[in-house]
């Protein structure tokens, strides 16, 4: 890119609430639209925020659809092969859900575990509790990695395109457990439409799941990168992070 | 009912936001046919040719986009338009900026060149049986080439043609359905939004379907009647 | 030398495409094809019984069924192959009537509600080219047989099914390559064909290109085998209306 | 003499047009009876009505002095009673149509023993030697693997008349045989005919082809407009028409 | 008198087959040419390198005592020299096909006008009117406005023959004009036919009607395997034919 930003794209899922959903008027909606039009004017850039399918987010990105990434990802050792992250803005375990009225319910809910620290048996339990049960992801994600790694192939896989595919599948029964994101399936129970649905195992964080979810950018961009990263750190230091996540979450998960 | 609430306008339901989309599908699908008639002259032309190479490209245009998937033309035109253009833009003008295609562009295009497949071939189909003995009544009078052509074979390949034009039409229509995933908010992408937000995922699809048997229907009753003011002239056959 | 060793051999990058990962990942894709055959096969078999009820349904001079058969094609052709997917298979289990129904092991199942869309909508179009091999069956050649005392069954035994059948399989040679690329729409339901396969492998090296152009080849490729299939069953069937060109 | 076909007022009428106004007519076993008539006047109706390929309204129709016995509808429109017996009586009155209508699915044998097999149930071997003595008999025997459309219209037609022959009718029903073929066709199709004739078959013939009548027709029977105008030997009747509108037709006819 | 047409060795093959292989023959203004030979021979080749819908390989061919000069393309084969002279000479040459070939979205009036508006640059008011008599000619006037699907075969035919005629041409060219109608059909355009050769026009005219041959003809040429057989008055050729071929083709053509 030449010269000074004046407009930066910024690329969104769209279907990723309470990150990044669609409102009933059409609009783009989530702490993470809040969060970009404020990075945005802190930046003096202006911001237009495109939507675009989970499966194409990163080749969009390559392909200068748009010039940034705020779409939940996580910052990941893989993802940093292809493309560059800013510092993270925020970050929500993964944890795994289940209808209340499946048998890999009794597993019940267990503490936080951060993979970065080694074996933990919170992990072990989970896994032998899974073992033959059908698991769905959205796929593309850190959440699918942790299931080939770590669950191989004691479970069967199966991968949606969009979060809210998967959240419909799970409540539907046709699959036995899932792994995303707490916040995201805590607003699905909320909705009403998933309300027997409940979480089973560990909070997990670290390993597989990266230290956050960064704004994604071309390698090439290192300037953008730099700007973010600024911009980033106000928020943080005056507090609008924290509201922007509380104001969607319900809780504070910034960083 | 909640569907009714669903479905309402304005800024609570996504009756509006349908609706929308159903414009950007119609604006889609006569961009995509208009660029496929275009593509299909050459297609013609290529696949009539006496030069056994154009007639080679011409053939293999519409046996490779005929026999792959649409969701993988639209997905390979998606994500490749923008870098063979980019990397033609580089070597040709050395410019090396990002360059934009509108998605509106790139989608119009892509189900373009799947709906040129199909023309070319119907329209080949349509210069095929003009019977040769009408061309040779035009020649044994006089006509030159340009004539012949235009006063004999160009009627005649529009009126056989547009059954099959009609087909293309109603195939195309239902083809933009697959641009969903150029994140174009045309009917099918909308229908998987709203459903997505909303938890309904009957309630839009169902809506997207009528959506579209209304365009396909509409559109197919405006083809009959060109297609009776076309065949003037030609009798019925007895069914 | 195994596959691998091939695809080290071959340069990284040619024309800005990966190509060692192309290579690689061939053998991947490769997997998809069971599932997309056995998808095809099911739904067009399926698909050729029901289109033949619909046609006979059509034709059978009954008010109700003619509408009913009539409703049916008209929705399925009218209606794109992916909102009949998404509505079979995310639609139908918004109700809770259905989720407690007999019917949900078989609507649970991804597999089934694919070869669901895939027949229903097969089904339609088959009718449709059946009933125009019907229509195009020479009368003449109905009274002949007539005139020498056939009738009934034997008649469309003998004469009519079989020009009729004849005279459509260019159209359902057609057919049977829709129902081809359609398998790949099944991929959004997470089944795992050649489409899901390879978007799999694009999740994880974002190379979309690359892997849909190998995946474009193979399906060119099935699709050419269907191609030679039809055109030897022409062949076979119809030696009489081949041109030699 | 066996009566091998009697038709008695027979009528017949497509919505308010009457096309058949009353007709009646013997044919006794070894007859060649042309029928001749200009265009719409109700020859090819005729023809039809006597095989029931259409239901005649009123009149009664024998094949070997057995009556087809006609019922009515629940419309009230007339059908046959028995269509087993139309079945059958079909076999005994084979037609050999103006444009050959050979089944195109099958080659020239399959066509000729077609019938036999599937109708009659008589042995495939016995077809086959049979239907190659009939393709034989018309000159025609080694085009029996090929399919119709690799043959011309003349050698369709006598395949036609095989495939007629193959039945063993009592009575072959032509109509227009030649005429949607090229003159220079016409004569090999007229041949078969005229031997057949000689071989003492029944024949009705609609015909255009009045050197053929003249030839070899016991009766000649001149339709207008639903009626028969005038019948009688074929010199007869082309010589010294008494009708107006024969001599009409036949001074039209032979000028072209 | 000026010769109409003059064709000088003119050969023409298709890949290894022979059609033509050395024809010469000359037409008078007012010459009625009847070709006769049997199918195979060459005839619609013979009228078809005539006007150049067929390149011959070899010969010349006046038309008006004006050559058609011919060149050769880069491969090598023969060509014309100048396209706008045949698009000139062909008007001069109108042609009746034996299936007409009438263009089937336009009116048979339009059909008629479609040359000389287009072609000939006649206005059309002009074009028109003498559309209208044309018609009137060949006694189909009152079906101006249709289009020819709605038309029998003769109706159609005569179409195609005021078609021709419209361009106002030295030599009308008939190939089989009759052979594709239905032996009623044939007398009305024959009869068309006969009153073209007594106004004088120049014909030449493929045909297998020899009633037709022997009423008109100025000369009557019997094609065989691509070269004249015999030529002669009509009267000569059919009734004291010399070549033995001739006596074979003629008896065959009777027959029927
Ligand atoms: N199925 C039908 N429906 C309505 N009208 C019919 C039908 N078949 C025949 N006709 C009419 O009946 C009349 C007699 O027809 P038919 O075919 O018997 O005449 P034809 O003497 O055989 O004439 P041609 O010599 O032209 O074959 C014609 O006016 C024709 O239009
Ligand atoms: N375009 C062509 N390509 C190859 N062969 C041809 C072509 N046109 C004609 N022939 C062959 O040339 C020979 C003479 O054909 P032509 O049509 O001139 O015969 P004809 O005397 O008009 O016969 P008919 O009376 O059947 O019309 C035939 O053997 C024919 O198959
Ligand atoms: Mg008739
Ligand atoms: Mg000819």
């Amino acid at each position: 890119h030449n010269g000074p930003w004046t407009t930066v794209k910024i690329g969104t899922e769209g279907a990723y609430p309470p990150w990044n959903g669609t409102s009933a008027s059409g609009q783009l909606e989530g702490a993470e639209v809040d969060l970009a039009m404020d990075l945005c004017a802190r930046m003096s850039v202006e911001c237009v925020l495109v939507a675009q399918d989970w499966d194409g987010i990163i080749p969009a990105l390559q392909n200068g659809k748009y010039d940034a990434i705020m779409a939940g990802m996580s910052i990941t050792s893989e993802r940093m092969e292809v493309i560059d992250f800013s510092q993270g803005y925020a970050t929500e375990p993964a944890s795994f859900s289940t209808l209340s009225s499946s048998s890999v319910a009794s597993l019940g809910v267990s503490g936080n575990v951060n993979l970065d620290l080694g074996p933990s048996a919170d992990v072990d339990a989970l896994k032998a509790a899974l073992n033959g049960s059908v698991v769905g992801v959205q796929g593309s994600t850190t959440h699918e990695n942790f299931v080939r790694d770590v669950l191989g192939s004691s479970v069967t896989l199966k991968t949606y395109d969009t979060q809210q595919n998967l959240e419909l599948d799970l409540a539907a029964g046709r699959i036995d457990a899932a792994l995303s994101d707490s916040g995201s399936m805590e607003g699905f129970i909320a909705s009403g439409n998933g309300s027997d649905i409940v979480f089973i195992g560990p909070k997990l964080g670290g390993g597989q799941f990266g230290p956050g979810v960064g704004v994604g950018l071309r390698q090439s961009d290192s300037d953008l990168k730099d700007m973010f990263n600024k911009a980033i750190n106000e928020a943080r230091a005056d507090g609008t992070l924290a509201t922007h996540f509380t104001k969607w979450f319900g809780k504070d998960i910034s960083m | 009912m909640e569907f009714i609430h669903l479905l309402s306008l304005g800024d609570q339901g996504w009756g509006d936001e349908m609706l929308r989309a159903t414009m950007v599908t119609i604006m889609v699908s006569i961009s995509a046919m208009c660029i496929g008639l275009f593509v299909s002259i050459f297609g013609t032309i290529a696949k009539l040719s006496k030069n056994r190479l154009i007639r080679a490209i011409g053939n293999t245009y519409t046996t490779v986009v005929r026999g792959i998937p649409e969701l993988l033309v639209i997905y390979l035109l998606y994500f490749g338009f923008n870098n063979a253009v980019m990397s033609i833009a580089n070597s040709l003008f050395g410019y090396n900026q990002y360059i934009e295609l509108p998605v509106f562009l790139i989608a119009a295009l892509a189900v373009g060149i799947i709906s040129g497949a199909y023309s070319t071939e119907v329209i080949r189909g349509a210069f095929l049986v003009v019977p040769r003995g009408q061309i040779e009544a035009a020649k044994s009078v006089g006509m030159n080439k340009f004539l012949v052509f235009y006063r004999v074979l160009i009627p005649q390949v529009l009126r056989y043609a547009l059954p099959g034009l009609g087909n293309v039409w109603q195939l195309t229509l239902k083809d933009t359905a697959l641009i969903m995933v150029t994140g174009l908010v045309e009917i099918m992408r909308q229908a998987h939004i709203a459903s997505g937000s909303t938890y309904s995922p009957f309630t839009f699809y169902m809506s997207a379907a009528i959506l579209y048997l209304v365009l396909t229907t509409a559109s197919s009753m405006a083809l009959n009647s060109a297609e009776n003011w076309a065949n003037k002239g030609v009798k019925r056959e007895k069914a | 030398m195994s596959i691998d060793g091939i695809c080290i051999s071959l340069p990284k990058e040619y024309l800005g495409l990966k190509v060692q990962l192309m290579c690689d990942s061939l053998p991947k894709l490769l997997l998809g094809i069971p599932l997309t055959i056995e998808l095809v096969a099911i739904s067009l078999s399926i698909g050729f019984v029901l289109a033949m009820c619909i046609a006979l349904m059509r034709i059978s001079g009954s008010r109700l069924l003619n509408i009913v058969s009539r409703s049916y094609v008209f929705y399925f052709r009218g209606t794109p192959l992916l909102v009949q997917i998404f509505l079979i298979y995310y639609g139908l289990a918004q109700f809770d009537l259905i989720k407690e129904s007999f019917l949900w092991p078989f609507f649970r199942e991804a597999y089934w509600c694919g070869i669901l869309a895939l027949t229903l909508n097969t089904g339609a179009y088959t009718a449709e080219i059946i009933r125009g091999g019907l229509q195009s069956v020479p009368h003449g050649q109905i009274e002949s047989a007539r005139s020498m005392g056939m009738s009934g069954i034997l008649l469309y035994r003998r004469v009519i099914l079989p020009i009729a059948f004849r005279q459509a399989l260019p159209a359902y040679g057609n057919e049977m390559i829709l129902m081809v690329k359609g398998t790949s729409l099944v991929s959004t339901i997470t089944l795992m064909e050649i489409t899901g396969i390879a978007r799999h492998i694009i999740a994880k090296y974002w190379t979309p290109v690359e892997i849909f152009l190998i995946a474009g080849i193979i399906y060119l490729f099935i699709n050419y085998l269907v191609t030679r299939i039809v055109r030897y069953a022409e062949n076979r069937y119809t030696p009489y209306l081949q041109t030699n060109e | 003499m066996i009566t091998a076909l009697k038709i008695k007022n027979l009528t017949k009428s497509f919505g308010s047009l009457d096309v058949i106004k009353g007709i009646s007519l013997t044919a006794n076993q070894g007859d060649v009876i042309c029928i001749i008539g200009s265009s719409g006047s109700g020859k090819s109706t005729l023809l039809r009505c006597i095989n029931l390929l259409e239901t005649p309204d009123s009149g009664d129709v024998w094949v070997n002095e057995e009556l087809i016995s006609m019922t009515k509808n629940k419309a009230g429109d007339p059908c046959p009673a028995d269509y087993k017996q139309v079945d059958r009586i079909r076999t005994k009155l084979a037609m050999v149509f103006q444009d050959f209508n050979l089944w195109t699915h099958m080659t020239v044998l399959q066509n000729v023993i077609e019938s036999p097999i599937h109708v009659q149930k008589i042995s495939k071997q016995n077809a086959i030697d049979r239907g190659y003595d009939l393709l034989k008999k018309v000159g025609i025997n080694e085009k029996a693997e090929q399919y119709p459309s690799s043959l011309s219209g003349g050698q369709q037609q006598r395949v036609a008349i095989a495939r007629a022959l193959a039945v063993n009718p009592d009575i072959l029903l032509f109509d227009e045989p030649t005429s949607s073929l090229d003159p220079e066709l016409v004569g090999e199709v007229l041949r078969v005919m005229k031997s057949l004739a000689k071989e003492g078959r029944t024949m009705i013939v609609v015909t255009h082809e009045m050197g053929f009548a003249k030839e070899v027709a016991s009766k000649v029977v001149f339709l207008h407009e639903g009626l028969i105008e005038e019948q009688g030997e074929a010199k007869e009747v082309f010589n010294s028409p008494k009708s107006e509108r024969l001599k009409q037709f036949l001074a039209s006819n032979l000028e072209g």
